[in-house]
């Protein structure tokens, strides 16, 4: 199944230090020149429960995530009873837990059943042997893991350096239980596992997350203040600008609530710089209101959502496309609104940027969705570049357009219902920016005629982005595929990961994403739909949010989804046993 | 010369802040001559309209937005503080005011003057505080007279009257004064003081409503506030005597700059921007990440 | 057009106790027997701006609008204008404001064009010379438009003993001004509309607002608390329940905020009594994210939106059909909740029974929208009766059951989503009401499992009460209409006059309501189509929120709806005219 | 007799608590103390888990929700004390207590804090003040510490911490104490107190983070606690002796219950519902409408 990449496990308990050995391992692996697209599980607490690192590398482009455990370290009793449980049968566990034959239920029936080939290394023997402590038993483990993955050990080596640049005195001794990691045998047999590099050039790629992707794409696009509450899975955005705010210069301000964050986010933007709020679902709830007067008053306003399974609390740390009806039809009175979705590293690399170019355009609230399997997850991806998205901003600034600027001009009624903006302070003609129902400078009116064409004014902006958004994209051969896909954000990745197995098995597939959800392009859509006879959605959510919009916006019907909404992302196996069940030809 | 010459010679500038629309206030209400004092204030400042953004929360006193020709936003009801913040920090040499009424600043936004405060943005913030929501027809507020029956609260309300400058004196201001909406010259001298104060200038006008609120009418104000400065010997940096003084609700209400002190305000303590003179206004464009991305290569 | 009533304006400026006035002609007028049906128009100021009330009447049973004026009352220049500008051509204006002529442009003009009848009353004269004060000059005005009536005078005698029952110092004089304003004549011409009641037995019928009816209906339901913020247009919910809570002995707070009213009333709710709450739209998004914890812990939440034009503050007092979208798509993560629609005095009565009852059965939350025209304007409504609605809270109480209980059994999977409820204290055992994903005792759980079936029992609620919740109704022949109509709302009152006034014109029209919206019941609504052929639909928005609703839950498309979005209800005269240019027979 | 020697003779009352669930704390975790001081503090009231409504917030101390075995409610951020309070007023015979960290109580809920201590409610509402957003990892709250970076402020966060209990004292509260997690003797003391109090008890936990609060470890608080009632002469219903007392936030940080007042609760207060006795979760039921329909006749 995972026939184009191999699939490695870290597991262990919650809190010690899992995603540290998780990094290291990857960025040797990628030094290596593999492909990575990795995920995190932990749960919502600081200690206890189990956490893992799945880490699926491949020396081609994978996109997805595959739940089909090759191999597998298990750092202590959680993490080893998890692996047993999620191993493939016949996969690989290392682990250097001595006592788990007596403290693991069930464990000869569940080795046996699953023909597993374990490997228990007296791991802490040799770290205290090699002068190491007892933390190095991980050390020891991935050592050992490499000669496993018939990889140079050197490039561990190097990463170790790396990792412990500012704990120097530790990198020595850490080396050498890597080394003695590599070089312990097994009396019976060797374990391998055969997985080749195309020795990738490394360098041209990075290796990063979602939310960092973000962060730099607002960076690259002239975002100047980001506020922002704490919310899993958004924090990191936070917590990355602030950490490069001496680089940026950029103002990084954790602000007192969510409200407070939309509120003087839009401040920012009004006076005309360009400020970004993120955050996750209920914390989106509560910048509702704010979303409606950024509406209103015509002042743009970018919101990140980094979705997670709610209702309330829910599963924070966990992962979501269910917020989709949230970021439509939130926010109280009737306004035009763009809401984009990422789908990995790069696309929030570049939809932040357009989400900022297109809220200054047309003057109104930008909701811009992520998710938790996206922002916290782990990709290869290339190295993004400058410069390839211009800054729009749609504001009045050359001196003779400046100067003639009347008061009215900034809520006039136009055919686009797009306005002259500019920012405070750059003319003598003042205006008004009234949350109450206003005329053309902004002054109130209860007027049925002025308020009548003023709504609607803002509304027809509607119609105006619609002529300008790009269409869906599709993926593979376009026409007459055995089965299809439409679908949004994360289910991106395993999809083209899906249509290449699925090839493999003579099944034709496509795929049709929405990267611009709404206003809804409907043109290429309807004709993918008239192309191909067997087509499905795709949605991270219950009730299928991106099916009943479609379904409301065209005679389109999509009796056959496939709904995920247990807080894990899509798998390539999701979507191939699904396939099996509606393609006879498997 | 007397703050009236000074306005007569500035008679221009004064009415440049002259909009078309039509006040809506009850006839004595409190707040026309709070509007009044504000453009006074502006004009002897020296503050031109296009130099503004006044910031308004939503109430009867927030009504004005489209009364006074400046840059102005009418926004939600009890956000402006933050607003307000947002928009100043954006560009501090943009005037920036926030008007809002004691419902909207104790009830419904009272996490963000809480928080304003303690950050000590650079803005202005006149509290219309006519102890109740004029706007919607007369509830009682955090500053209704305990016990006075109120649209919606028949039998008064449970809680004491809020001591909203104790309140304020709490959480580590830099400027606190008070007014009174009958003192039109005093009103103005108060908001130029905070004009001139480098971080949020918190100044509350004890604001007469003689439609809602019948507790307190003008009369009753004036036999009871006196000017702070008639205290000999008060020291406004001392936050102890500043506690003392406004702990009456009932007499004696000081009025004037009751506590001050002087500090970098937010946007000067900002360490990554320590020295770099520019606006966040004018730093929008496409910045190159490439120096950024090293650590993931 | 207004064939089956009669439509009186009452305009001054805002601020000027107009609604007194108005509110004595209604209630004399029901004496008189007749049916009424009136708005009330003011800016969201509190001094200036003009103001008006129109009240329809009718010795037959009316149920909407009409916005052809037939006479009206002046009373100041503002009024006089106003009245001008809408009164239709032909109608009587009656006033006192002397210097008219001087202080209106086009006067003559005006009059003339639109053949109007003017009748100026010395008013002031009257009123000063009987005694009176200025301010009685309405009396006298009242006492003429008696007169033009041809009403007893006893009928408006009566009514001002009441109204001023408290001052009884001016009862008299005001009643020798109405009866000298009765008894005027003028030399030329005395004016007169024919105007007939039927003598129907009024004391069997209420004069009331929706607001006061929803609240009335609260109290029968048994809710015992009561907290909100005002906002109008639902303020007078909280004005009336605290003036009668000496009364009813209910807890009525005004809370400090919105989000907190809906905190307090979900934990009222929890604890075990009734709470509501009520905002309008802006207010509510600040309760969305309560509404998703109350989703989550699956204890019942009943939010009443009373809907006035967004975005942002929007025509605070005016009104809208605007916020479906937000009360069916507001909050974050998904769970089951249930929409209804007021759509007059007597539904707002019912519905907040409904309401409660249904958020208590399903332990959901309950959306229940109405519209500042129904919750601010009057009409007559048979007299309202106990016990027509029981009680149904879907706890367990019965000691044997309670003695059974286990803590699992609070959030048991079950078939229908349904598990057992019952109130702290009640039982030994106990539960943990999460609002992070649990399993059935509420214990957290982050189990792919266990959390996936969790969200399903909330979300299969759906389908439970989907099988239990009425059909939409029709009105009018349910066949073969020249033109039929769909809707929700206030859109009620209106379609039900026009449907007669369209027989009248020899048009069969029929109409399919809505009063529970989600979840949508699509049956009935499908049969409809197919038995009808010109269906539109109509709503006070822009969008066609429940249109669109529609078009994504069945194969139905509506290319045809009747819109309205400038803060004004749906008039008669807007259906006629829309079916005019519909229907070719006219 | 000790409490310890009460709790032993209690031993079945105590251990009708535990519940099956595991703790998800980091070790050394102030939380462990505060979670076992609330199980105390109620078994020596005699209070059974059935008759209790503990209400949680979100954070790192709310993850207790499912750890003792009782009624609870796990919320929403920051919004715990309005939904213990709708709870507490629906049936006052519940025992009503609250759990909120500093990030909820001082961020994202303070308009809830204000309100709820203002209007008197009658619960017990404890912070567990670890001077940090723990569940989120360790980023500023308002009673970080000035200039300490954290998570999401590496140059430290500008305002000066939040004097806590200065605030709550300006807002005319009826109970107000503070307490240690290192200290679960005192703490059992003080929520014992602090449950019978009428109205709304306020108490304060100092919580050491072992993990994120480095600013402040546990031994910090050790050297710089004192008793209150090792004051000669203190008098708790002087606020502004309380006030004095509380003013500093480095040095001798009184524990015990600071400040106190003896008035009826919120409940106690409502006219309309003088002498009725019962509680409003009792009186749901279909009720006449007709005497009310008088006036629309
Ligand atoms: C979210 C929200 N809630 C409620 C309202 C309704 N509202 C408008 S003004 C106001 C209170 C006004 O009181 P205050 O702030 O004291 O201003 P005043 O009218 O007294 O000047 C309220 C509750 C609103 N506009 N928005
Ligand atoms: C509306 C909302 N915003 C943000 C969060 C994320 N969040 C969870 S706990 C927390 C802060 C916790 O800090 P504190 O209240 O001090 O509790 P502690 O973890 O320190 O005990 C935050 C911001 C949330 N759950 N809901
Ligand atoms: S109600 Fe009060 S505050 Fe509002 S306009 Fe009238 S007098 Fe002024
Ligand atoms: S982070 Fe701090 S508060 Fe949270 S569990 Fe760990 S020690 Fe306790
Ligand atoms: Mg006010
Ligand atoms: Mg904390």
């Amino acid at each position: 199944m995972s026939a184009n990449r191999t699939v490695l496990k870290i597991a262990g308990e919650n809190g010690m230090g899992l995603s540290s050995v998780g990094e290291m391992v990857q960025k040797a692996l990628k030094k290596n020149g593999f492909n990575i697209r990795s995920e995190r599980e932990f749960p919502s607490t600081i200690k206890g429960g189990k956490a893992c690192n799945i880490i699926n590398f491949s020396s081609s482009k994978i996109y997805g995530l595959s739940k089909t455990i090759d191999i597998a370290i298990g750092l202590d009793r959680e993490g080893v009873k998890d692996c047993l449980e999620t191993l493939k049968p016949g996969g690989i566990l290392i682990h250097g837990f001595d006592r788990w034959n007596k403290s693991i239920k069930n464990l000869p029936q569940i080795v046996e059943s699953k023909k597993l080939q374990v490997f228990l290394l007296p791991a802490r023997d040799i770290a205290l042997e090699n002068g190491g402590s007892v933390i190095m038993v991980n050390t020891v483990l991935l050592g050992f893991l490499w000669k496993v993955l018939g990889l140079d050990i050197d490039s561990l080596r190097q990463q170790i350096k790396v990792q412990f640049q500012d704990k120097s005195s530790i990198i020595n001794v850490n080396i050498t239980c890597a080394q003695a990691g590599f070089e312990y045998n097994f009396p019976s047999k060797t374990p391998s596992l055969s997985v080749s590099s195309n020795k990738l050039d490394s360098t041209k790629q990075i290796l990063i997350d979602g939310n960092t992707s973000l962060a730099l794409g607002a960076i690259q696009a002239g975002v100047r203040a980001y506020y922002a509450y704490p919310m899993s899975p958004s924090t990191s955005i936070l917590v990355y600008l602030a950490k490069v705010s001496h680089q940026t210069k950029m103002l990084v301000k954790q602000a007192e609530d969510e409200i407070t964050a939309a509120q003087m986010a839009l401040g920012s933007m009004h006076m005309g710089t360009r400020a970004l709020v993120a955050t996750s679902g209920g914390g989106f709830d509560l910048m509702t209101e704010t979303v409606s007067l950024s509406g209103m008053i015509e002042t743009p306003l970018v919101i990140t959502i980094v979705q997670r399974p709610g209702p309330a609390t829910g599963l924070p740390t966990w992962t979501a496309q269910s917020d989709l009806d949230l970021a439509i039809y939130s926010a109280h009175g009737e306004f035009c609104r763009i809401v984009l979705a990422c789908s990995d590293a790069t696309s929030s690399f570049e939809n932040i940027q357009h989400a900022l170019n297109l809220s200054e355009k047309y003057q109104i609230p930008v909701i811009l969705l992520s998710e938790a399997t996206i922002g916290m997850g782990y990709e290869t991806t290339p190295e993004f570049t400058d410069n390839t998205i211009p800054i729009e901003r749609g504001i009045i600034t050359a001196t003779e357009e400046i100067d003639a600027l009347q008061p009215s001009d900034r809520y006039q009624i136009t055919s686009t219902g797009v306005s002259k903006r500019w920012l405070p302070g750059k003319s003598k003609s003042t205006y008004f920016a009234n949350g109450d129902e206003h005329w053309e400078e902004g002054e109130i009116t209860e007027d049925e005629q002025e308020a009548g064409s003023m709504i609607k004014k803002r509304l027809i902006k509607t119609k105006t982005i619609l002529d300008n958004l790009p269409e869906p994209e599709i993926f593979g051969d376009p026409m007459e595929a055995d089965i299809s896909f439409i679908g949004w954000g994360s289910s991106k990745g395993p999809m083209l990961d899906s249509i290449e197995i699925l090839a493999a098995k003579n099944i034709k597939a496509n795929y049709l994403h929405f990267n611009y959800i709404l206003p809804l392009k409907t043109a290429k859509l309807i004709e993918f739909c008239k192309q191909n006879q067997n087509v499905s959605t795709i949605e991270g959510n219950f009730n299928g949010q991106l099916s009943n919009l479609i379904e409301s916006k065209t005679n389109l019907k999509f009796p056959q989804r496939l709904l995920k909404w247990n807080g894990r992302p899509f798998y390539v196996e999701d979507i191939v046993d699904f396939v099996r069940e509606k393609v006879n030809k498997t | 010369m007397s703050q009236l010459h000074k306005l007569i010679n500035k008679a221009e500038e004064f009415s440049a802040y002259e909009s078309d629309q039509k006040h809506t206030w009850c006839s004595g209400c409190g707040n026309f001559g709070i509007l009044n004092a504000l453009k006074r204030s502006l004009v002897l400042e020296n503050i031109k309209p296009q130099e503004t953004l006044l910031c308004f929360d939503v109430g009867c006193n927030s009504n004005a937005s489209d009364k006074i020709k400046a840059y102005t936003i009418h926004g939600l009801h009890g956000r402006v503080a933050s607003l307000a913040s947002g928009a100043a920090i954006a560009n501090t040499k943009q005037k920036v005011i926030a008007m809002a009424g004691d419902g909207a600043t104790f009830s419904e936004g009272i996490n963000h003057l809480v928080h304003a405060v303690r950050n000590d943005y650079p803005i202005t913030f006149i509290v219309h505080n006519n102890n109740n929501y004029g706007l919607t027809i007369g509830q009682a507020s955090s500053t209704t007279k305990h016990d006075f029956a109120m649209n919606g609260s028949p039998d008064g309300v449970i809680p004491e009257p809020l001591n909203t400058l104790q309140f304020v004196l709490s959480f580590n201001p830099s400027f606190v004064a008070r007014s009174f909406s009958g003192d039109i010259e005093h009103m103005t001298k108060t908001i130029q003081m905070a004009l001139n104060h480098r971080g949020f200038a918190y100044v509350e006008i004890m604001q007469a409503c003689p439609t809602f609120n019948k507790a307190t009418p003008q009369e009753w104000y004036w036999d009871k506030i006196f000017d702070i400065q008639t205290i000999i010997g008060y020291d406004k940096t001392d936050i102890w005597q500043a506690r003392k003084i406004v702990d009456s609700l009932d007499k004696d209400l000081a009025v004037g700059v009751i506590y001050e002190k002087s500090k970098p305000n937010f946007v000067e303590q900002l360490k990554n921007r320590e020295g770099l003179g520019s606006e966040l206004i004018d730093e929008v464009k496409s910045t190159s990440i490439t120096g950024l991305l090293q650590e993931f290569r």
